[in-house]
This record gives structure tokens, C-alpha cells and sequence, in this order.
């Protein structure tokens, strides 16, 4: 028998200071074990315990996307007692990763259609996985319009801003980036989210949202959704709740019967319609 | 009916047809022999449902920090002692809480009761002082006084100190009693003797903190055992984070505890941890002359100081 | 026996040193700048006042190992903040005394009031603990080695 | 195998036979209280249940899931290393049929449909179940309202009877076969034996008089019983404190603690309750069950409706009563669900 809690090892490749409080850093891991990275196969909205032995585990979205090979990406913002020791470390040190854990966005159902990114503050990451993974000259073509909605309270606080970029820069995705105040250093999109969406209006006709973000966003995101024709069960969102196994029976993460590490984190706002707002 | 039962539903009713509180805080019926739960009687209705007998061991000043309702509650000596606690701690106001003073002739212990009959008990009913329990096939009769609790047969405070209405008269206060015999014996011990009885004493525990949780002094939003950085103590069942765990909480009761034994009483594992907290409620009254909970102008040991406090053992 | 094996005989206690920012670490401070001779055994942890004492800082020093604690304050009635080493004072008369009930040996908490003019007390002093906790030995009651479960 | 005989008389040896095979664990008495222990040739056939439930014996409140070496200079530092698994078989005699349908509960729990808890399995596997069944059951107990029974089988390897002078011995799997066989001599029961455990099973099952209802508990939505109104009443007296939960043998929750003492370290895993704050507590400070109502409601919501949605019917509760018992504010389950099924 496999033992689901033992990770692997993996080693710290590079280390990015991604914010301006410098609370978030995004870590490239390397597996040790060439054979591990053939075991961690993933899809973009699955997450991954990381584990560093003294401390804990915590759980992170995967940020890299299963097309850019050799590595993984985490980016973690500094909270608990894990996430603060895990801030300590240097590159070249060794730490554990056990996954991946969860379902994932629903890629496969999305294919043909239009898909919807709406993102808020550093909920980003596992969306940028999927369009990272969408963008792939493999995958694209399954897809109609993408549409990227991404905003953050201030030009420091985005993530991955090069990247967006070269995703503002090409013309098979719609990419809006936007703070949420004027800023002397941001030329760009100046709004909250919520607002940017309604006034980019993407049909809803033939498309799904991928919603992800800081509860205040997705309060006021999901009425515009509805006013834009999403009916609910094309509306994905990604959950996060305290866990400890990341395999459905530590007991901690249930909303209802369901486990947000095992049975989630993504669900669609028809499922947690039917389900109690524990999270 | 017992005499108390009849006038806390009386005062109960009074008090909630008043509109003088919203909730009377006491005992109701259990649904186990020997054991009664609390009740929150918010109507006179309900209030009907309130008992008094000898199983009243939860103290319901634990309810009271937090609430912003006016309670009534019905409260032993021990519990009075608490409620008188709560308000100089400013954990509840004075005007706010309506003190049903009991006095009380010791609550039993179920383990006595299982000590002198070992069969399965389905029932057990009070009268005239004497307790009579029934299972399949049997019944047994015994005299309550010979089934308290060890902290009812030292207590030396049976009537509230403070209260706003007594149920019934006074009852004589214990005199002359040896409280701490077993706590002056085990300092006689020598030191590895008493390490090695604590660790005993403990070795049993689940972590479950009942003790903790039936405790009205253990009221903090977040308890030493579960704060994390810095993590004080480990969460497992090793003997030195459960000793620490029994220490740490023992003292944040030094000056506060009245003896109430809701934390024994509430173990599931009958781990003696009032063993912790007597010894320092006797230091306390050796060393500073003081009771907890006895009056209302009276600030706790550890919020106060004398500058000729003892010191014999500072250099 | 040689010099080496017998200072590897005479037992080395680890002694965690809490002491009020005002007096004794000044004592310390003046102890050493007076080049006065104290055992090297003590480790010490700076605190803005003894009043700032938990109990849990001893009870973590011991459950990590050191073989004594030692605290040490403003003489009572010089507390920089007026009553900070009163209310320590009871702090510190109760727990020692409930330490010592669970069994802890005498000779591993020490307790001391010792002023910034007091370089030649904190020596002393020093030297009394560092004797009174290498005669008591290593500590093993309330230290955690590793974690004892299935 | 056919049901087997044991002379009551011959129980000692029976028990010190199986421990030339088996490490035999049985209940004692021990202070006022009866618990599981090393049998030694000795165990307790007259009594009504252990205060704690046997899990321990699967999932201990305290485990080393892995060790590391927590020195940063070492080649292997903080690498996480597997712990080899004590594995001798074991033998629990007398467990009570609640508490091995418990086990039964669990391995659907631990196993779930895409992982398995090795440290639970390992255990399972390399333990026999003889259970005792019930004759005269307590008060308290409920188990013929979920789906469990005083002679209930599901989860044991042997069922055994106490028929006053004799023990009947009912072998329900492979591995109770084997046990039986490691026993030595037992004759074969008569059709007498079998009549009169019969009977007892009878008795035994209508003799408990408490019972709840499940029907509309089951028929409700999640959201439905989610936001009943009895919640808070229920939650207002209660301690919040974990004794419901360490003393029952369904509650499985845990925590994952790394501990680190010199240059040695741990992963342990400790029991854990849903009755803590700071179990759904998020480092951001957030908990999605802030308040008593919420915990003491997914106590019961997890028990009742969704362990029975998720794991095909099962109940979460197998009706012992420990926590009836002992729950210092007598908040009864029994009362709960009938409340939940009003």
C-alpha cells in the first residue's frame, strides 16, 4: 500500500519576491526524483500539501501549469507558522511536496466553449495555471474566447505581472488588469473587478466563468455573472478551507457532506447552492 | 418535591413574568441516572422544568462570560463564589446577573455511587436524604452523606457569600475540618515521590479539556494550548505536555478557584486534577489570607500585591 | 586523572537566565565590564521587567532542557515600572511553590532581586545557582525529550 | 467452520493458546473501570462496555506517522522516513459488537474512494476481532435504531456468546476461522448451543427500549437539517469540549503535528475534535465555524447525514451510548436526532 501522507522530496529552485509587501513569493520546486514528476500528474485547480518537516504542512494551489515540465510552482503568502518558516528558506534547500490533491477545473466539459477568468488578489494562482494551460498550442484550439479578468488592490500586490504581459500582448486571450485605486505608477485598467467585468460584458451564451478570489470579490462578482446570463452551473469557483490530510478524512474541511480537499476545492455555483457556507 | 426545587421555580417564574431577566440559568431533568443538565429557561413555562437535587455538579457561572442577556442563575456556594469571580474579573455586570443562591448540602460523587453498587443503575431517585438506585432485578438504598464529592465533604462555604435571593435558610457551614490533610501529606513526600504521584495522576488524560471547558474560570478567547506561535506545549498525549498542560492550567485558576469540582466532575478519564489547584488554594490562603470569590471588593491574589509579601526563598 | 577528564566529570548545568532590562541585566553588564569571575553556564534571555514573566517561559525552559531557570529583577519598590516585580512576585511565590509540589528538585528555580549597582551580587549569585543546580544534576522530570507516544 | 464450543472453564486456556499466535488483548478492570488490556489468560465476560472504545488499538490518540532527521547538516535532513510498522498479529477479545461495526464504518472512512490510510489498514489487517455479544444491554444504548444490534456481526471475525456455562464461538470470516483454529481443541456446537443463542439475541434485542428514528432525517436536504432551529438550542449548553468525541468510536478526526526534539523529529498524528475553534480555524483568521451552534451542529450533521450520504447509508454512529454517558451537560444524542427528525 501507498502511503498518502508521505510526500516527495523536492528541492527549492528559485525563489520570487512577487509582491510589495513582500509577503507573497512564488516557489519553483524540482523534483529529486526524476520518477516523481512522472507520479505527480496534475491539472490545473488541483493544490498540493507542501511539507516541511519540523513545521507542518499547508496546503497551496498549483500555480504552474502540467505543460511547463520540470518544475512546480507555489505561490504562498505568508500567514501561519508554516508559510512564515517556509518564507525562510533559501534556494537548494529541501522540502516535501504530497499531492496532487483535489479535482480540478472542469477543462474537459469547457471544451468548445468561451471560458471566463475572473481573479482576485493572489487567488490568482491556480488560474494561471489553467490559462497558461489553455494557451499551450495543443489546447488552445479546443476553446472558443478566453477572457482574463484579473485585478489587485494596488500595481505592487499583482502577481505575475511579466507574464500578464505577454498575455496582454496576444490576441487569442482578452487580458484586463486592474487595481483597484488610481496609482502614479499604473497606466492600466483602474476599478474593482466586478465593475471591470460588467463593463468588458463577455456573452454568456456558449461560456463558463472561472471565478477565484478574496470573498468580498466573489460576493459582488457573482450578481454580475447573473445579470451577464451565467446560469449556475457554469459558474466554477475554487474554495479553500483549513486541512490537514488533503484526502478526505482528517474531517476538517467538509462544507456539508463535502470535502473541499477531496471532493473539491472546485465546485460550481449550482453545487454550493445545495451546500451550507461553511468556508 | 424537594423544598428548593419548588421555590427556584418560583423565583424563576417571578423573575422571567417580571421581565426582571431573559433567562433563568438552572438545572432541569437528565436523561441518565445521576446525571442533570443545564437548563436555560426562558419562559415561566420552561421554568417549570427546573430541579434541584444532588447531581447539580455542572457550575453554571461558566455560562456567563459573553453574554450580554440578564441571567438569573442558580448557583451553589461554589458557583456564587465564581459569579462574584466573574464580576470583579469584569466579565459580567453586577446589575446583570440575578444570583439564586442555593445553599447546598454537597453534591454526589457517581463514582461513589458506583463504588457501592457495581451493577448497571437505570434509575436513582432522592428522598429524605437517602438515595435509591434501581437496575434489572435490584435496588439498593444509601445514604446521600455517604456519596458526596471530596470537595463537598471539605467545604467550608455551603451558602452563597453573595446572592440576591436564597432559596431556603442558611444550612450549618462545615467546621473544623482538615481540608488539606492529603495535600500537607504528599508535601511531607520526599520531591521524586511527588513527581512520580503526578505523573500517575495524569497518565489517563485525553487532552479532551473538559476540565478546561466545565470550568467557569477558563474563559480566555484563546486558551494557551492552542495558541501556536510561539506553541507552548506539544499536542499529543506525551506525559510532559500533559503535565504541562495540568500545570499551566492549574495556575491560570491560583486565586480564582473555588473548589467547585466541575472539572472532576466533568473527566471522563477520573483524573484527580483538583490535586493541582488545592494546593494552590491553600498556598494562597497560607501565604495571603485569601478566599476566592467571597466578596465583592475583594481583587484577586495575583492582581494585587503588599509590599511585605513573603519572599523567603528570593535571594 | 588528568585536568581534561576531570572537568569532563564535573557536571556543566545549563542554566536559562531571565533577567529585567533595568536591573540585574545591568548588574551582569556591570559584572562583566568589572571583571568579575561568574560561571559560564548561564544563558541569558533579556526581559523588559520581571512583571513580564509567564510561568510559561520557566516551564518552556525546562521542557527544552536547561537543568535550572533563574530570574532575577529590581529590588522590590524599584521597579521601573512601579509595581512590575510586586505582581511577580506572587506570580513567581505560587509557581515556584507548585513546582516544587509536582516534584521539581529544590535547587532548579532560583528567584533573585539584584540592582545595576550589584555587579559583585549578580557574581555571587551567579556562582550560587550554577553550585546549587550542578549539585541537584542534569534535569530529566519536566524536560521533553523526544515526544513519548506510540 | 460450523459455531464452536467453549467451556467457560477453559476460557484461560483458549485465551493463552491464541497467544501463542496472537498478542491477546481483552477487557479488564481496572480502578473502577473497564478498559482494553493484555489479556494474560484473563479477561472480563460480565461486563457492559470500556469507558473509551477500543480504536485506539487501530487509530491511537498519539501516532508517529513519520521521523526525520532534524539536523540541517545532515545528508538526510528533513527528509520524512516511513516508520516500520509494528505488524505481529493481534487478537482483541471481547470487543462489543457496536464497536467493531465502528470498524466497520471506519474502513469505509480511512479507504475512501481514491485513498487509503495505511496507518489504519496495516492495523486492521494484522488484527483478529472476537466479539462479545450483548445479552444485557445498557440504558443507554441504542444500536437496533442504526442499523447495528446487540448481536450485530459486520466488522467482526468471530462473534461469541456467553451461554452461562459455555462461550459459543460463531466464525465469520477467513481470519476468525484461523483464529479458532490457532485455539486448539473446540468442539462443535450443538443445535441446543445455537437455539439458545438464538434466544438470546432475541432477548438481548428487545430488551432495548431506546430508540430513534432516522426516516426523516433521511428524507431532508442537507441544507434542510443544516437550518433547523434546534441547533442553538442544543449548542447553548453545550461545554464544547472533546469528551464526546475521544470517548466514541466513530469520531475519527485528526490533527498532524511535526514535533522536533534536538535533532530528532516527527510527524504525529493526534486525535483531533470538531468541537475546537481552532480545528476549521484559517491562518488568515477566518473560521467558517466561528461559534458552539456550528461545531455542535456538524458533530451531529456528520454523524447523521453525511457519513449516511457519502459512504452508501452507513450511520456515523453505532448507538454505544459513551457519550450519553458522559457528556458532563447531557446533551443525548437520542434526544438530538429525534429533534433533527421531528
Amino acid at each position: 500500500m501507498k502511503n498518502p501522507y508521505l510526500p516527495y522530496p523536492v528541492r527549492i529552485d528559485q525563489i520570487v519576491v512577487e509582491t510589495e509587501d513582500k509577503n507573497l513569493r512564488s516557489f519553483r520546486l524540482v523534483f529529486i526524483h526524476p520518477e516523481d514528476e512522472k507520479a505527480f500528474e496534475y491539472t490545473p485547480g488541483q493544490f498540493a500539501e507542501l511539507s516541511l518537516a519540523g513545521y507542518g504542512e499547508i496546503p497551496i494551489g498549483i500555480a504552474s501549469s502540467p505543460t511547463e515540465k520540470g518544475h512546480l510552482l507555489f505561490t504562498v503568502n505568508k500567514v501561519g507558522s508554516v508559510s512564515s518558516a517556509l518564507h525562510n528558506m533559501k534556494v537548494g534547500d529541501v522540502m516535501g511536496v504530497r499531492g496532487p490533491l483535489g479535482n480540478a477545473y472542469p477543462l474537459k466539459a469547457m471544451e468548445g466553449r468561451d471560458v471566463v477568468i475572473v481573479a482576485g488578489g493572489f487567488a490568482v494562482t491556480t488560474l494561471r495555471s489553467t490559462v497558461t494551460w489553455m494557451l499551450h498550442p495543443d489546447h488552445r484550439k479546443k476553446y472558443g474566447k478566453i477572457y482574463f479578468i484579473y485585478g489587485a488592490r494596488t500595481p505592487g500586490m499583482l502577481l505575475y505581472r511579466d507574464e500578464m504581459k505577454k498575455w496582454q500582448e496576444r490576441d487569442d486571450i482578452e487580458t484586463y488588469v486592474t487595481i483597484d485605486r488610481e496609482h502614479p505608477d499604473w497606466k492600466g485598467l483602474v476599478g474593482l473587478v466586478p465593475v471591470v467585468l460588467e463593463n468588458v460584458a463577455p456573452p454568456s451564451e456558449n461560456a463558463t466563468a472561472l471565478v477565484c478570489g478574496p470573498p468580498i470579490m466573489i460576493r459582488f462578482t457573482q450578481p454580475v455573472l447573473e445579470k451577464l446570463g451565467f446560469a449556475d452551473d457554469r459558474v466554477v469557483m475554487s474554495l479553500e478551507n483549513r486541512m490537514k490530510c488533503g484526502i478526505g478524512i482528517c474531517g476538517r474541511c467538509n462544507v456539508g457532506p463535502e470535502y473541499v480537499c477531496k471532493d473539491g476545492p472546485v465546485f460550481t455555483k449550482a453545487q454550493l447552492n445545495k451546500l451550507p457556507k461553511e468556508y | 418535591m424537594d423544598k428548593r426545587t419548588e421555590k427556584i421555580r418560583e423565583i424563576a417564574k417571578r423573575l422571567l413574568s417580571e421581565g426582571r431577566v431573559d433567562v433563568v440559568l438552572g438545572y432541569g431533568p437528565g436523561t441518565v441516572p445521576l446525571r442533570n443538565a443545564p437548563l436555560f429557561a426562558r419562559t415561566p413555562e420552561e421554568a417549570d422544568r427546573l430541579v434541584w437535587d444532588s447531581n447539580c455538579r455542572v457550575n453554571l457561572a461558566n455560562f456567563l462570560p459573553r453574554t450580554s442577556e440578564r441571567v438569573a442563575v442558580v448557583a451553589k456556594g461554589c458557583d456564587a463564589r465564581n459569579v462574584v469571580g466573574h464580576i470583579v474579573e469584569h466579565q459580567i455586570k453586577r446589575d446583570q446577573v440575578y444570583i439564586i443562591g442555593v445553599p447546598c448540602q454537597g453534591m454526589l460523587d457517581p463514582e461513589e455511587v458506583k463504588k457501592r453498587e457495581g451493577r448497571a443503575i437505570e434509575s436513582a431517585v432522592e428522598s429524605n436524604g437517602d438515595l435509591t438506585v434501581k437496575g434489572p432485578g435490584f435496588e439498593t438504598t444509601m445514604k446521600l452523606g455517604d456519596l458526596l464529592r471530596q470537595n463537598c465533604l471539605t467545604c467550608i462555604h455551603r451558602n452563597p457569600p453573595v446572592y440576591d435571593e436564597l432559596v431556603i435558610e442558611p444550612v450549618p457551614e462545615q467546621t473544623g475540618l482538615d481540608r488539606y490533610a492529603d495535600i500537607r501529606e504528599l508535601l511531607g513526600r520526599p520531591d521524586g515521590e511527588r513527581y512520580a504521584y503526578f505523573k500517575e495522576l495524569v497518565k489517563d488524560c485525553i487532552r479532551c479539556y473538559a476540565c478546561r471547558d466545565a470550568c467557569p474560570l477558563c474563559y480566555c478567547h484563546v486558551c494557551f494550548v492552542d495558541e501556536h506561535m510561539p506553541q507552548w506545549l506539544g499536542k499529543s498525549i506525551d506525559p510532559h505536555d500533559v503535565l504541562t498542560y495540568h500545570l499551566l492550567r492549574a495556575f491560570h485558576c491560583a486565586g480564582r478557584c473555588t473548589d467547585c469540582g466541575a472539572c472532576e466532575a466533568a473527566c471522563p478519564v477520573h483524573i484527580k486534577v483538583r490535586q493541582f489547584t488545592r494546593m494552590l488554594e491553600k498556598d494562597i490562603q497560607d501565604r495571603y489570607g485569601y478566599e476566592a470569590g467571597m466578596s465583592l471588593d475583594k481583587l484577586p491574589p495575583l492582581s494585587v500585591y503588599r509590599p511585605d509579601d513573603p519572599q523567603e526563598f528570593i535571594k | 586523572m588528568t585536568a581534561a577528564e576531570k572537568t569532563k566529570e564535573i557536571f556543566q548545568p545549563k542554566i536559562v537566565t531571565f533577567l529585567c532590562n533595568w536591573c540585574s541585566y545591568g548588574a551582569a553588564d556591570l559584572a562583566g565590564v568589572s571583571r568579575m569571575a561568574y560561571p559560564p553556564n548561564i544563558r541569558v534571555i533579556r526581559i523588559p521587567c520581571t512583571g513580564r514573566m509567564s510561568p510559561k517561559f520557566i516551564l518552556e525552559a525546562f521542557r527544552q532542557g536547561a537543568d535550572g531557570v533563574w530570574v532575577s529583577g529590581c529590588h522590590p519598590g524599584d521597579c521601573h515600572y512601579i509595581a512590575g516585580n510586586y505582581f511577580a512576585r506572587r506570580k513567581f511565590t505560587l509557581f515556584h511553590d507548585l513546582l516544587s509540589y509536582v516534584g521539581l528538585e529544590p535547587g532548579r528555580l532560583h528567584f533573585s532581586w539584584i540592582s545595576s549597582a550589584e555587579g559583585e551580587k549578580f557574581a555571587r549569585v551567579a556562582t550560587e545557582v550554577v553550585e546549587a543546580v550542578r549539585a541537584v544534576g542534569p534535569s530529566d522530570r519536566f524536560a521533553k525529550e523526544r515526544i513519548e507516544v506510540a | 467452520m460450523a459455531d464452536m464450543i467453549l467451556k467457560k472453564k477453559a476460557l484461560a486456556d483458549f485465551l493463552r493458546s491464541l497467544g501463542r499466535s496472537y498478542q491477546v488483548f481483552g477487557p479488564k478492570q481496572e480502578g473502577g473501570e473497564v478498559r482494553f488490556g493484555p489479556a494474560d489468560g484473563e479477561v472480563l465476560l460480565d461486563y457492559q462496555n470500556s469507558r473509551l472504545s477500543p480504536k485506539e488499538f487501530f487509530f491511537p490518540q498519539s501516532e508517529r506517522m513519520f521521523e526525520f532527521n532534524a539536523d540541517p547538516k545532515a545528508e538526510d535532513a528533513f527528509l520524512l522516513k516511513e516508520r516500520p510498522a509494528n505488524l505481529r498479529p493481534r487478537l482483541l477479545f471481547g470487543i462489543r459488537p457496536c464497536d467493531a461495526k465502528a470498524f466497520a464504518v471506519l474502513d469505509k472512512i480511512y479507504g475512501n474512494d481514491q485513498y487509503t490510510d495505511t496507518y489504519w489498514f496495516d492495523k486492521r489487517e494484522a488484527t483478529t476481532l472476537i466479539g462479545l455479544a450483548c445479552n444485557r444491554p445498557c440504558a443507554t444504548c441504542f444500536c437496533t435504531s442504526v442499523g447495528c444490534g446487540p448481536f450485530h456481526e459486520e466488522g467482526l471475525d468471530v462473534l461469541a456468546v456467553d451461554l452461562g456455562e459455555d462461550v459459543l464461538l460463531r466464525p465469520l470470516t477467513d481470519k476468525g476461522e484461523k483464529a479458532l483454529e490457532a485455539a486448539g481443541d473446540l468442539a462443535k456446537a450443538g443445535k441446543k448451543a445455537a437455539a439458545s443463542a438464538k434466544a438470546l439475541k432475541t432477548e438481548a434485542e428487545s430488551s432495548i427500549t431506546s430508540r430513534v428514528d432516522m426516516d426523516k432525517v433521511n428524507e431532508r436536504t442537507v441544507m434542510e437539517l443544516f437550518e433547523a432551529d434546534h441547533w442553538a438550542k442544543v449548542a447553548q449548553r453545550c461545554l464544547n469540549c472533546g469528551v464526546c468525541t475521544y470517548v466514541c468510536p466513530t469520531c475519527h478526526c485528526f490533527d498532524i503535528q511535526d514535533e522536533v526534539s534536538g535533532q530528532i523529529g516527527d510527524r504525529v498524528r493526534n486525535w483531533d475534535s470538531c468541537m475546537s475553534w481552532l480545528f476549521t480555524q484559517h491562518g488568515t483568521g477566518h473560521n467558517p465555524r466561528p461559534d458552539k451552534t456550528s461545531r455542535v451542529r456538524q458533530r451531529f450533521m456528520h454523524k447523521f447525514k453525511y457519513i449516511p450520504l457519502k459512504r452508501g447509508g452507513d450511520i456515523g454512529c453505532v448507538g454505544c451510548g459513551r457519550c450519553v454517558v458522559q457528556c458532563p451537560v447531557n446533551i443525548d444524542v437520542r434526544d438530538v436526532v429525534r429533534d433533527m427528525n421531528a
